[in-house]
């Protein structure tokens, strides 16, 4: 009887330590928002409130930000990470913006550009460039359509375009 | 690795019925339609305005990227108007125009003949470009790219493509019975441009009189260059890769280009045409095609001027005999059902099918697959065609992906073959767009990604530059309060 | 043997299950429940061809030693627990098969107590190598069924199940046919 | 003018599911001859049952799913699985027997899974399984093949029309009487009874290949296999595969031991192997769908079919083994895709 109860705690005691050792939480949420992460659709725009699809992936694996708030992403990308977590899909909070159905472009109208940089420090993913007094130009295929650089252009020279208006323009 | 061609189909060619009467000029009609977007790649830009007159000839529009092809004026007269025009390979979408009215004085800007062996590889090819030369096999993929991208190599092997593997079309077979010797020249010329060492012209065996001729005119020629190859009538062999595996045993990678691996194929009518631009200085102004089907008259193969509506083909064959199930520009494997007949010839349309409901199985009621198994015999990709249309079905384009449907080229193989009558090709078709869409912005999602991560990092580092910076300045001060204090 | 076969269908029933979260049509997530399915079989299927040993040797230099064999389940239990968190610390950097789903370890947990508990009662392993060969008998058999099953379930998604037979009763149904085919290995084993 | 149009190709070979189906038949027909000669009418019976009620329960199904009758009942799959089902049974089975085991192959196997072309399992498997696993004791009842030097009493026409509705035998006849287990039950009553082989095969009812009877039905139904195969209606993998599985350990077993193991002529030409090999297994539906794919599939059923045959609980294992390895169907395809043109191997 006493030897069981022996056997017991000294199983009991060897369970808690691996448990105590194993349960390295840190780790486990760095994987979890590397594969929440990799179900994004890297646009950058911050809509979800947070700075880039990396520090919402954060937010998500710590449970401190929703499945819903991307709507670049759309329901899709929505289905994809409750589909990840195992919770039930949820359509995209229309406070986070609305879900367009076809992705935009940022294009400079270059002749009304006055070469303030302000649109280049905006840009989440490098897709502007230009120098300080010169016209700045969006590299079409880069930009992943954020609209983090219409606010703060000075002259309001900047506007959202479908990729084909502007392969035509 | 050598492999041979996988799969593919023994049809009825039905090419007899159009090879009995000789090649056959037809006049150049009143008005010509040349579509702009007539080559693959980006549409030529028109250098010439409505209200001008134009040479037979005369460059109308010029390449102005990568991948295109500069157009030229089929008849001489003026230029009747700019503007979209219902065209043959594209269904709902019309393109494009430049409209010329026929004055019928035949007056010809040709520009003189060139001694091609003068000029270097690069120069040649560049002139090649400017006499508007594309595949005449039915892709028209502009042919100057073609050879820059050939020329990489040291001195690849050239394929002169003869194997016209789909049913009704006979246009190179004749091209190849009465011009054998403007093919050879046209293959020296693309040897130097190539700077070839060798050129393989393949031939299919149910074309024993085309082996023939061009058997007699490389005798004639004394050219060791150039073999002629007898290859066995497979459909379709005749593909660009798939000729290129007959007759080298080597697979096109699928990531990379025939001239990746010092090979190079051409159409028997592409390097004719090039022959006549060098030698003539006629550019690429008219096209050999084959109008047949069991409801032609006079089925034949006629040489027409681009543009020239198909109508008129059709009336210079005889017109129609019968109701017309389908009129098909191509063969009746890959060809297009076309809705109407007043679209002009353009420098893909190898042939017209005038077709009888006879001439046609066309399919039955569709059942669901069974899993035979016929699909992925015939499949010359060596694709499994019922699995792709299982997850096509639902879907699933991880799967889609891992099956190689964008190995797929469509040729309609597995739809011949299918028990169940299912349009395997057509729903191949229309799942590639959704994968290629899919895999395009997984691929940007990825280059974001890095760009943003990047980026975060560069401000990081400069943050932390700039910090450091201040610390040593609030350092280097407090150290001066110290001192000075 | 039959109860051997319930207990391993039951299983994979259970798993699969668990991977696909139940009342949802996945179309785009075929991937995710493949390589959750891989993750499960690998991982139970490794931890019972240790696990069962294991047992066998708590069983044996232990538990009969002191008489206490009436502590045998419990113990096998605990070290199911010890197994599934050793594996789940190992498997953690294979990010493509493992799930990172909160009930991963508790499954593989259960699993492992319960496919473990099973061996040790159904089959008297009389050395330890037969206790190694039973583990990964019952692991390897567990791992194919559950794979086979993913798999079924993936192409079942492009089939026209009517309305109300998709998803969980056609997946019990199909677990039923399984089973139905396993019984033809009834005699194999002798209990 | 104006056409109509289509998309390509605009040309189609005249073949149809119904024109498998239909080869499928006529090279099942002449097994089906032999079975009535060496066994009786009763088999007659009991395909027109199995394939009534396969059609009856394809039509409510049908009905049910909101599915057109025409071309889906007529495209001859129902047909197949509810002769292949009957093959399966004993000539003198009750009639209950066939109609539930052929309405639950189609309603079960075939019509929950979405019908024609998405079963994963094989229907006429399913339905014989299910009947196997329910009802063990009616399906030993077989007859011993009608030899001239085999003295046997022996139900006649109406005999057969009796039991089968009735469900009893008439009373002039006792199933002690008339009834004879199949070779692979005798030889492994025989065998387990301490007998070794050469005494076992002493009984008359074994020739020179395996069972007397059995073995024409065999090679009848290699002989339409054969046809098949030169039709290209299937594929020499599996049937190869399959028989090759199951001639290999049965040869080396017999090597091993002749007294205990029975050799691979006996194995090939008992049971269902042949009807398994070209009929069953070839299902292409439900079956592995590359080459390699195929093979595999075709050695796993041979090969489960032998170890249940040798050392497990049913006299033979081809519906048992076809059934498991329909479940292992999607798993195989999905490591066996071929290597596409232009992808490096």
């Amino acid at each position: 009887m006493i030897v069981a109860i022996l056997v017991m705690i000294a199983i009991g005691t060897v369970l808690a330590a691996v448990l105590a050792s194993s349960s390295s939480t840190a780790q486990r949420q760095q994987l979890l928002t590397e594969r929440i992460n990799e179900r994004l659709p890297q646009t950058q725009c911050g809509r979800c409130t947070f700075t880039g699809c990396k520090p919402y992936a954060a937010a998500v694996a710590r449970g401190e930000a929703d499945i819903n708030q991307c709507p670049p992403g759309g329901d899709a990308t929505a289905k994809a990470l409750a589909d990840l977590l195992g919770r039930p899909p949820k359509p995209v909070d229309p406070r986070f913006g609305a879900v367009l159905p076809r992705p935009l472009v940022a294009w400079i109208d270059e002749p009304a550009c006055i070469g303030c940089t302000k649109c280049i420090q905006a840009c989440p993913v490098d897709a502007i460039v230009g120098a300080s007094k010169f016209m700045h130009t969006v590299i079409t295929a880069q930009c992943t359509g954020c609209e983090l650089c219409v606010a703060p252009c000075p002259v309001d020279c900047i506007e959202m375009r479908t990729v084909t208006d502007v392969a035509l323009s | 690795m050598k492999t041979a061609l996988h799969g593919g189909l023994r049809l009825p060619g039905n090419k007899q019925r159009s090879t009995q009467k000789p090649l056959r000029l037809i006049p150049a009609p009143a008005q010509v339609v040349l579509p702009l977007d007539q080559h693959a790649g980006a549409a030529a830009i028109p250098v010439v305005k409505v209200g001008d007159r134009v040479l037979r000839g005369q460059l109308i529009a010029r390449a102005e990227s990568e991948i295109s092809a500069s157009l030229h004026a089929s008849v001489a007269g003026t230029v009747r108007a700019i503007e979209p025009r219902p065209v043959p390979y594209q269904r709902n979408a019309p393109s494009t125009c430049i409209v010329i009215d026929n004055d019928g004085s035949d007056a010809a800007a040709s520009a003189a003949a060139v001694d091609y062996a003068a000029l270097d590889p690069r120069a040649l090819s560049e002139y090649i470009g400017n006499g508007g030369m594309v595949g005449l096999g039915g892709a028209a993929f502009p042919t100057a790219p073609k050879l820059r991208r050939g020329q990489q190599g040291d001195g690849p092997q050239l394929i002169l493509n003869g194997a016209e593997c789909e049913p009704w079309i006979s246009c190179d077979d004749m091209l190849m019975r009465e011009s054998a010797q403007q093919i050879l020249r046209g293959a020296a010329i693309l040897c130097h441009a190539l700077q070839a060492s060798r050129c393989i012209v393949v031939i299919e065996d149910d074309k024993p009189i085309a082996e023939r001729a061009m058997r007699a005119a490389q005798a004639a020629l004394h050219d060791e260059r150039i073999v002629i190859q007898s290859v066995p009538t497979i459909y379709p062999a005749g593909g660009e890769n798939q000729v290129i595996t007959t007759v080298t045993g080597l697979e096109v990678p699928a990531s990379g280009l025939p001239s990746d691996m010092g090979v190079l194929c051409h159409n028997v009518g592409t390097a004719a045409a090039i022959a006549r631009w060098i030698d003539d200085g006629e550019p690429l102004i008219r096209r050999i095609v084959t109008v047949t089907g069991s409801g032609i008259s006079e089925p034949g193969n006629l040489e027409a001027w681009l543009g020239t509506p198909m109508s008129e083909l059709i009336a210079q064959s005889g017109g129609y005999a019968g109701s017309i199930a389908r009129l098909l520009m191509g063969g009746s494997m890959m060809g297009l059902a076309l809705p109407r007949d007043d679209l002009p010839v353009v420098k893909a349309s190898n042939c017209l099918v005038a077709a009888l409901p006879a001439d046609l199985h066309l399919r039955g009621t569709e059942m669901p697959c069974i899993r035979c198994g016929n699909c992925s015999e015939a499949c010359p990709v060596m694709l499994l065609p019922q699995q792709l249309h299982w997850f096509a079905r639902s879907h699933d384009f991880s799967a889609l992906e891992s099956l190689g449907l964008m190995d797929c080229i469509e040729c309609g193989c597995c739809d011949y073959v299918c028990p169940s009558q299912i349009p395997l090709a057509q729903q191949f078709r229309d799942a590639k767009p959704a994968l290629i869409e899919r895999l395009t912005s997984r691929q940007q999602a990825l280059q974001a990604r890095q760009r943003y991560e990047s980026r975060d990092e560069r401000l990081e580092r400069i943050e932390a530059e700039r910090q450091a910076k201040l610390a040593e300045k609030r350092k280097a001060m407090t150290q001066n309060t110290t001192s000075g204090g | 043997m039959s109860s051997l076969l319930i207990i391993l269908l039951g299983s994979v029933l259970v798993s699969y299950f668990a991977l696909t979260t139940p009342g949802m049509v996945q179309p785009f997530a075929s991937d995710d429940v493949f390589d959750g399915a891989v993750g499960i079989a690998s991982a139970t299927a490794i931890g019972l061809t240790l696990l069962s040993p294991l047992s066998w040797l708590v069983d044996r230099l232990a538990l009969r030693p002191l008489h206490m064999d009436f502590l045998a389940p419990t113990i096998f239990v605990m070290l199911a627990v010890l197994m599934a968190l050793c594996l789940e610390a190992a498997f953690r950097h294979q990010t493509h098969w493992l799930p990172m789903r909160l009930g991963f370890t508790m499954l593989l947990t259960t699993q492992g107590a319960l496919l473990g508990v099973m061996l040790q009662s159904r089959l008297r392993s009389d050395t330890l190598l037969q206790a190694v060969l039973a583990g990964a008998g019952a692991g390897i058999g567990f791992a194919a069924l559950l794979l086979a099953f993913a798999s079924l379930q993936q192409r079942q998604r492009a089939a026209e199940v009517p309305a109300s037979f998709q998803l969980a009763p056609i997946a019990l149904i199909t677990i039923g046919i399984m089973a139905l085919a396993l019984m033809g290995l009834t005699g194999l084993v002798r209990e | 003018m104006t056409f109509a149009t289509s998309p390509a190709p605009h040309v189609v070979a005249p073949n149809s599911v119904r024109r498998v189906m239909v080869l499928v038949l006529f090279a099942l027909a002449p097994a089906i001859v032999m079975h009535v000669v060496f066994f009786g009418v009763g088999l007659l019976v009991q395909v027109s049952l199995g394939v009534s009620v396969a059609l009856l329960s394809e039509a409510i199904a049908l009905k049910l799913r909101d599915k057109p009758l025409h071309p889906f009942l007529t495209d001859g799959s129902a047909i197949i699985t509810g002769v292949l089902l009957a093959m399966c049974l004993p000539p003198l089975a009750p009639w209950w027997l066939v109609v539930s085991g052929s309405a639950f192959a189609v309603l079960f196997a075939k019509h929950l899974y979405g019908g024609l072309g998405s079963n994963p399992f094989n229907p006429a498997m399913v339905g014989y399984a299910v009947l196997l696993v329910s009802f063990p004791a009616q399906l030993t009842q077989w007859l011993p093949p009608q030899l001239a030097d085999l003295q046997l009493m022996r139900p006649g026409v109406g005999d057969t029309f009796y039991t089968i509705f009735m469900g009893h035998l008439p009373a002039h006849l006792t199933w002690d009487a008339i009834t004879s287990p199949t070779p692979l039950t005798s030889m492994r009553n025989s065998l387990s009874m301490g007998m070794t082989m050469q005494e076992a095969q002493a009984n008359p009812m074994f020739g020179a290949l395996g069972g007397r009877g059995w073995d024409w039905i065999n090679l009848t139904l290699l002989g339409g296999g054969v046809w098949l195969l030169v039709l290209r209606i299937i594929r020499w993998h599996i049937p190869a595969a399959m028989l090759a599985a199951i001639a290999v350990p049965a040869a080396v077993m017999n090597a091993v031991d002749p007294g205990a193991y029975p050799g691979l002529t006996f194995h090939l030409t008992a049971g269902a192997s042949m009807l398994g090999a070209f009929f069953i297994a070839t299902d292409p539906i439900s079956a592995a769908t590359s080459n390699r794919g195929k093979l595999i599939y075709g050695a796993g059923i041979g090969l489960i079919t032998y170890v249940i045959r040798t050392w497990g609980g049913y006299p033979d294992g081809v519906a048992f083994a076809v059934l498991m390895m329909n479940a292992a169907v999607p798993l195989i395809d999905r490591y066996t895709v071929p290597r596409v043109y232009g992808h490096a191997p």
